[in-house]
């Protein structure tokens, strides 16, 4: 059963806020997603929104299919409106034969009194307007759809949620109008062919015990969903059909990483607000406790404490105190967060505490763009704290590595006894799709030198924390063990813990320390070092070499490429630190073109590579416009590098609204 | 097993300079703790970056050297991990009140239990004496090109507008007083401070143990000095708010303490300001979320299953997030 | 020039939620600004980062929009540098008594001449809520999943612990005696806070303007809402120490700021709690040091001789350094 | 006049405290390179002191040679100590046929009994002593340097003291005590044959005015001076000869870079206290009012504004915030400040401000070993701060640089409009020299597009503070600057300063602010970036590869090797941001060896080399003990790796104690 590649692009307020500030936990408020989620197809949904509260434009785009899909692409086929605003920036989006929800009262606003819209968007659709000798109104640009053959759907929203007030009783119609969003999904359904029960059963999993508020949006998109199908007299060329599935979960990356903490034994997690970080750590807390299973404590719940901090510099010291207990403990940031962090991050490698730092990356650099997209920290966490010492970079490319790196990077930490950052990004941390079901029991855990509290050291002062060792790693014994007194500093210190000056014993300690990233290099498998993909062909025609988030689109964009006959192999670093130099020099030795593909301004993973291996890859496709990638603009960048293969080429993507 | 003040020394070679004010506070410090009954197995000193922080390497008891200003995120986050364990944290003015003023300010807030000791000597020691938050405008001591700029904080007041719950003053010399000022502030159900007068013979030449001990100020009749600390316990003063008393009564006691704590100069008082055990501690707040944390604090849970992999019941955690096709009658 | 409240406008989208405290004290601050003798040229608005930090796009004058907690370091750095600015410092309480709480201590203290407001909505407004450091303990917002776990800061009490010389708390809605009070605040000469009660409609359901309004405390005579903010200025309320006062009267002075700071929930004191000018400025403390300081300033020196060239005289300057060879007898 | 290499080494206590706690302003209170500067020698410095007030050993070692020298060797012709530590640390890095000064009386002293030693060393020199037969007392220290033909010289201090505390009628002996080093350096000149005037005319200048403190040194120096001429009968192996010379100074590092900042026009310092980078503050401070030249504002002194501040990042956000007003500001740390100041930082490029941070590097990581040396910070804040933005990194090689480099510094911020880290290290910093007169007049004062407050522009509004450009960078207006009003946004902002989230401005926005360095970069003249040393001999048998304090010793090793006819190129890399990529691969196409000298453990320089080249150094020779290389070890490493030129040799440096 076959089913066409589906977007769906809307504005998602069901609650009072708009999709940032949601009450009701986006993606779940894209019932939309949730209707098909239920219905059995794969979903993709990106969220794009200023970094403002209420007022600015923000908007929520649905990929659907029947096989799985991991990106979003550029035009979508049915674009749901709820204001002018929407229409007047997405419009021109929408595919020819495609179709566009909106309301017809918006007709008569022109573009130029939508404050929202930026000076620079104002002029360039006016401009685009203009040309076609068309008004600089919503009309104007209904009109220009029209003539690019979209069908257009007028839906007077107010009279439905009239007359749903009327028929529930409710005499504030500000209190019905939230549903609107509901209207539009149902809308949305009704032209797509699907089966309004599936949104009527995730309505029951957003509000949960809420009956009457149900019961509203019930109505509401019955009422929507008849409207729309006596309004599409012709069907809507695209039609969406229930698919058989294993059971899935439709999650977000912070929900991905909230899960694995949890699953891979965090229990002490410390944080300070930050877009987009702050999300995970509100998730872990809402679930505090939890069960576990036959053979964890039975009876007994478990739970993990959530700390939020007066800065991030207490979040990361606060965060190492605890680690010094024992305990897998967690701090979550973005950039401005991280940049203050590094001083703790220094103590923590100097005094070798295995304490994990989830970086969610976002346009930089100062404030930057708060809730935008980019992958603009590699080389700063790479380096990140005055001095040398090691650590672990972990960077994760789709929501089920976001989930078991969460897990395996507390394995790293504690087997080498070393900070380590899992670092991610926003269009991760924000994207929400549907994913096979998560397992628990995939990544075993791993504590490394950890002294057991059964092994009783006979009297004190014979424990030497930092004790010299081949592999570098020292046994470990946490605060509070009987008998295992020890000493931090971070100060230089001798094998106790105490502050020593002495200049061999320098030599060595720095040896030691550096020694336990070649230990990290030398037992991590290579498998967890990256990931290699190749097309069918034998011989790859190009080699394309990326990190992070932006594995969904390359690899939908590989399955674009393969069907023109073009050999691909995409090889996905996923530990930037130990870099995995042998293999990666390997790959591409053999490469015949390399590109890389990095959401940021100067190729970080690039020049990386290239201190490591001397390789110069320098065909670049980057962009650095605060959007992530979308499938389209990753097969057009790589078709365009191809098509003319003179070196140094850098095309910079610029998709995005 | 009794802890012994021998047991509590460390091999290390200790170089605070000679007639340093340290030296008392180590004495001071080891006495209480040996009178307290304290597990050594479950002692954490916590210290920041100063003269002051060295003394955790002088003592036998794990002993945790942090950062400058961040000592006291680091010992809340052990303490939370692990309330079991007695922590105690240690720095200096410069450490606590000048570049970690933002933590004391929020570790009020949090009013865990455990204890804040801070040396008070009105200098930055370890980096050649410049003046530190708790030295008077205008004061030069020795290390000074210039009269202090800036205007002094007091660690009492600072941390009464930030809710600690007990907060104490001692001198470095006057041992008894100290030691039992620190027992007090450890025995503190809540987050305690005391703030420690501390002679810098090298840098500061004015807050000198000659001053504290008012050579200047001989008794005529005595003919001996007049000691500018004195013990508030010998007053009658009683900084105690008690769950019975009234709002109003509240609101006297602590006119009263503030007045007290802006005593300075020929008197200084030393002893409990104020203490307060009415305010729930951090640890009941969590409890109130958590009801398992005291009994299986996150450093008391089993992370892996025998088998090795992770006993978290997985399914019920994200059952909110799962879709499972459902056959519909269509 | 007069400036008028128009020329304060900038074209900036507004984006602050509808009903936005902060809508009231933007309001109020630019009708200060038209009543006090400033030169607009002269004006920079310094702001951190939060709802509240948008201000000075908002606003048509030099606006620099810091880093989350840092606005006070910033906006001193540029008063410091050039004293003949009119520095105004915004914030969010989050922002200046969270994250920022240690420059705001360590700002106390210097008493530099500008003014430091605090949007004061008990919230983290653009993180989405969570509670700041002036939500009282137990309270439960409408964003917070769990009652708040902090103990609050009073920003009163802290400010007077830190050395502010002129403190005062306005509410957002009372205009008129926001801006009295801002423009009170720009004339004292040292450091002044103006903390300003601020509804947050969108996450703050407990401080809202309905509460603060009184809407929940019909008299039963009129009918009518009793506010629970009432003005000192009413109440024969002077928080003014001058130079003459003894020491006595000061100290009985402080009480009563403390009695005062200490109000909260029905009834609310607004306006000036504490002015003191006999503490020196940090401008006159420098020009102890550089009499030449506010003559020609940091920012008022010449560079660069006409040729291009430094005016530096370095030879007198490294006197010191210079060894230069002596024919000596031998 | 040749006179022979001359190493002293000794304690310098002759204040209260010692070295690094020193009131009298070392190293004039190191008086022997007072005299010998005086004498018209020149003479190198080294300064290595315990992170502590009072207890540990701290020493000073001063080379003084007729030529001009740069760097310290490994070993010492002359060893002065007023302790049995000195003794029991030193006494084995005195050549044979030199001479310890010491005194008798600590003989006795037991090796164990001297709990400042670290363990460590404390078994090292037992083990020695015992292989010997020796006593591990100092007598068996004594017998051991006799045994290795060392002339021993011992000196009754107390004795000397006793007398001339008689002679001015001091009852109270410890008053007197303090004299020990003038003595020690009195000793020293009589044994070297140097006259004793030239030690008065250097205590004239530590004591200035004090005339008592002047008479007590004086009369005891001679008493001292005539007890040595007895003691040795023959006379010492080495002799000093005063030489011509012009007008020179004696400074150290950090106060090269004070002077440099004053005479380069900054006006405004912040700083919060740490070693060290400290001293520089408060010397600059010792100096805030300043004379002024004619031309400059004739009868006005200059002053600047040094500001302790909270912390560390009220240092770079009140510098920054001074900058905005036009000021040159600059702010002074180490690496832990550093560390803190990585958000400030961000903010000052975002905005592009030009503010300067000088970064003396020191042992790392964490408080490391605050009181030595290392070069371990480079890649760090190459990339320090999250999100891409451009900025200077201009290092120092020798006290010269130091000065000349803090004035440009603070030309490229203004004109490139971004911040720039003037980055040193503890050797340079706390290294002494005699050095050529310095000018004011060399490096002429370039503000770049600073708007003049004469150009008045019409009403407000108008003005674009981040105007488009073809070189990136936009005229500056300062605040206050009337008819300039303008805005300053850590978020990504349009050409006036306010928040813009169009995608469209943000790629313009980036594009504009990393244009800049590519203006730098072609700007900057190729002498500026880098130093390209070669010896006489045609062809380079080796290439010296190395930036920072190195810069000393390598050339004092080049002169050993080419007197042994190696050929050695050396390029010193002193831009290291923007980056003479072209210039370094050129110099190093054409290396038939080259060898990357560091300190520090992995060799960063090298990696960014390779990023930058793909050019792989693979012989290092890396020193991360905490103390600064010496010419020698340079020269042995080097010919060890000639010798055996398989590639990747790392050659690890230990030498210092
Ligand atoms: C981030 C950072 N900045 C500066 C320093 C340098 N530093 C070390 S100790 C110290 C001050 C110590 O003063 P205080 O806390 O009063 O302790 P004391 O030495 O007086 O006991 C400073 C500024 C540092 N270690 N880290
Ligand atoms: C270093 C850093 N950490 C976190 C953030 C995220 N952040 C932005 S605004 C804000 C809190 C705002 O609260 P408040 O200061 O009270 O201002 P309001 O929005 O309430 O006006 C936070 C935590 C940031 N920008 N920088
Ligand atoms: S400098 Fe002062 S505080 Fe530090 S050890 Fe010496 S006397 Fe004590
Ligand atoms: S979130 Fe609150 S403070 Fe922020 S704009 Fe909205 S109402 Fe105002
Ligand atoms: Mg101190
Ligand atoms: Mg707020």
């Amino acid at each position: 059963m076959l089913v066409l590649d589906q977007i769906e692009q809307y504005m998602c307020p069901n609650c009072e806020y708009p999709i940032d500030g949601c009450e009701c936990a986006c993606p779940y408020c894209s019932d939309f997603a949730g209707a098909c989620a239920l219905g059995g197809l794969w979903t993709f949904g990106l969220r794009e929104y200023y970094s403002s509260i209420k007022g600015p434009h923000s908007y929520f785009e649905v990929r659907v299919n029947s096989e799985r899909i991991r990106s979003h692409v550029n035009n979508v086929n049915l674009l749901a409106t709820f204001d002018a605003e929407t229409l007047i920036r997405h419009a021109d989006e929408v595919n020819p034969g495609g179709g566009i929800i909106y309301d017809p009262s918006f007709s008569a606003v022109e573009i130029d009194k939508v404050d929202t819209i930026e000076t620079p968007a104002v002029l360039r659709i006016k401009a685009r307007l203009a040309k076609q000798g068309l008004p600089a109104t919503v009309a104007g640009i209904l009109d220009e759809a029209k003539r690019r053959n979209v069908n257009l759907y007028p839906i007077p929203y107010n009279d439905i949620i009239a007359k749903t007030a009327a028929q529930i009783g409710e005499h504030q119609l500000s209190k019905v109008s939230r549903i609107i969003n509901v209207l539009s999904v149902s809308v949305s359904l009704a032209l797509l062919g699907f089966d309004l029960n599936y949104l009527d059963q995730s309505l029951g999993r957003t509000f949960g015990g809420k009956k009457k508020v149900i019961e509203m949006n019930e109505i509401g998109a019955r009422m929507a969903y008849d409207f729309a199908k006596d309004l599409a007299k012709q069907p809507f060329p695209y039609q969406l059909r229930p698919a058989q599935n294993q059971s899935r979960l439709l999650l977000m990356g912070n929900e991905a990483v909230a899960l694995g903490k949890i699953v891979g034994g965090c229990r002490v997690q410390t944080y300070y607000p930050i877009t987009p970080a702050a999300d995970e750590s509100e998730f872990i807390e809402s679930h505090e406790n939890f069960d576990l299973l036959d053979g964890g404590e039975p009876g007994k719940k478990g739970s993990i404490l959530v700390t939020q901090t007066e800065d991030e510099i207490a979040a990361i010291t606060m965060a190492t105190g605890a680690a010094l207990t024992g305990v897998r403990a967690a701090t979550s940031t973005s950039g401005p967060g991280f940049s203050l962090m590094v001083e703790g991050l220094g103590w923590a490698g100097m005094n070798e505490v295995p304490v994990v730092i989830t970086q969610y990356s976002r346009g930089g650099p100062s404030t930057g763009q708060p809730t935008r997209h980019e992958q603009g920290d590699l080389k700063f966490v790479l380096s990140a704290s005055h001095g040398e010492f090691p650590r672990i970079v972990l960077c994760s490319g789709d929501l089920e590595e976001c989930f078991y790196d969460a897990i395996m990077i507390f394995n790293y930490a504690e087997r080498y006894q070393m900070p380590a950052i899992h670092l991610i990004d926003k269009s991760l941390a924000n994207s929400s799709a549907t994913i096979p079901q998560l397992r628990s029991d995939m990544v075993p855990i791993q504590r490394g030198k950890l002294i057991n509290s059964g092994h009783q050291s006979e009297g004190n002062g014979e424990y030497h924390r930092f004790a010299f060792s081949d592999d570098g790693v020292s046994p470990r014994a946490v605060l509070g063990l009987p008998g295992y007194r020890f000493w931090n500093s971070g100060d230089e210190h001798d094998t106790i813990g105490h502050i020593e000056e002495d200049p061999d014993n320098r030599i060595k300690m720095m040896t030691k320390r550096m020694t336990k990233l070649e230990t990290a290099a030398h037992e991590i498998p290579e498998e967890e070092k990256f990931n290699f993909f190749r097309s069918t062909k034998k011989q790859a025609d190009v080699t394309l070499v990326s990190w992070g988030s932006t594995k969904g689109p390359i690899l939908d964009a590989m399955r674009m490429l393969e069907k023109e006959g073009i050999g691909v192999e995409f090889l996905q670093i996923r530990l930037a630190s130990p870099f995995p130099t042998e293999s990666v020099r390997e790959k591409l030795a053999g490469a015949k073109l390399a590109i890389d593909i990095e959401q940021n301004y100067t190729g970080q993973m690039a020049a990386v590579i290239a201190e490591k291996t001397m390789i110069d890859i320098s065909n670049k496709i980057v962009k650095f416009n605060g959007r992530p990638m979308s499938q389209d603009e990753i097969y057009e960048g790589v078709k365009q590098i191809i098509s003319n293969p003179s070196q140094n080429r850098r095309v910079v993507l610029t998709h995005g609204a | 097993m009794v802890l012994r003040l021998s047991d509590l020394k460390t091999d290390v070679h200790n170089d605070w300079c000679p007639g340093c004010g340290d030296f008392g506070i180590e004495a001071g410090l080891k006495i209480a703790l040996t009178e307290l009954p304290i597990d050594i197995n479950k002692l954490v000193l916590f210290s920041g970056i100063g003269c002051s922080g060295k003394i955790v390497h002088f003592t036998n008891a794990s002993g945790i050297h942090t950062l400058h200003g961040r000592v006291l995120p680091f010992a809340q986050g052990a303490k939370l991990a692990n309330p079991d364990l007695e922590v105690i944290a240690i720095g200096g003015d410069g450490d606590g009140l000048g570049i970690g003023v933002g933590h004391f300010v929020h570790a009020g807030r949090r009013n865990i239990d455990m204890t804040y000791i801070i040396h008070d000597n009105g200098v930055y020691g370890l980096t050649k004496g410049q003046a530190s938050p708790t030295l008077h405008l205008g004061m030069q001591t020795k290390s000074l090109p210039m009269p202090n700029i800036n205007t002094n904080v007091d660690p009492i007041m600072l941390a009464l507008a930030s809710g600690f719950t007990f907060i104490a003053r001692t001198y470095a010399y006057n041992t008894k007083h100290l030691k039992e000022t620190v027992k007090k502030a450890v025995e503190h159900k809540g987050f305690a401070l005391v703030d420690i007068l501390q002679p810098c013979p090298t840098y500061n030449d004015i807050n000198t143990k000659e001053w504290y001990g008012g050579e200047d100020r001989i008794d005529a009749a005595t003919k001996k000095p007049t000691p500018r600390p004195y013990e508030l316990e010998g007053t009658g003063y009683d900084g105690r708010i008690t769950p019975m008393m009234s709002e109003d009564d509240v609101e006297k006691k602590m006119s009263q303490i503030i007045e007290k704590s802006r005593e300075w100069g020929d008197k200084i008082p030393i002893g409990v300001f104020y203490q307060n055990e009415t305010i729930p501690t951090y640890e009941d707040r969590i409890k109130a979320r958590i009801p398992s944390y005291l009994e299986v604090p996150p450093s008391g849970q089993q992370l892996a299953k025998p088998d090795g992999t992770s006993p978290v019941n997985l399914a019920s955690l994200s059952k909110q997030l799962l879709f499972e096709r459902l056959v519909l009658a269509q």
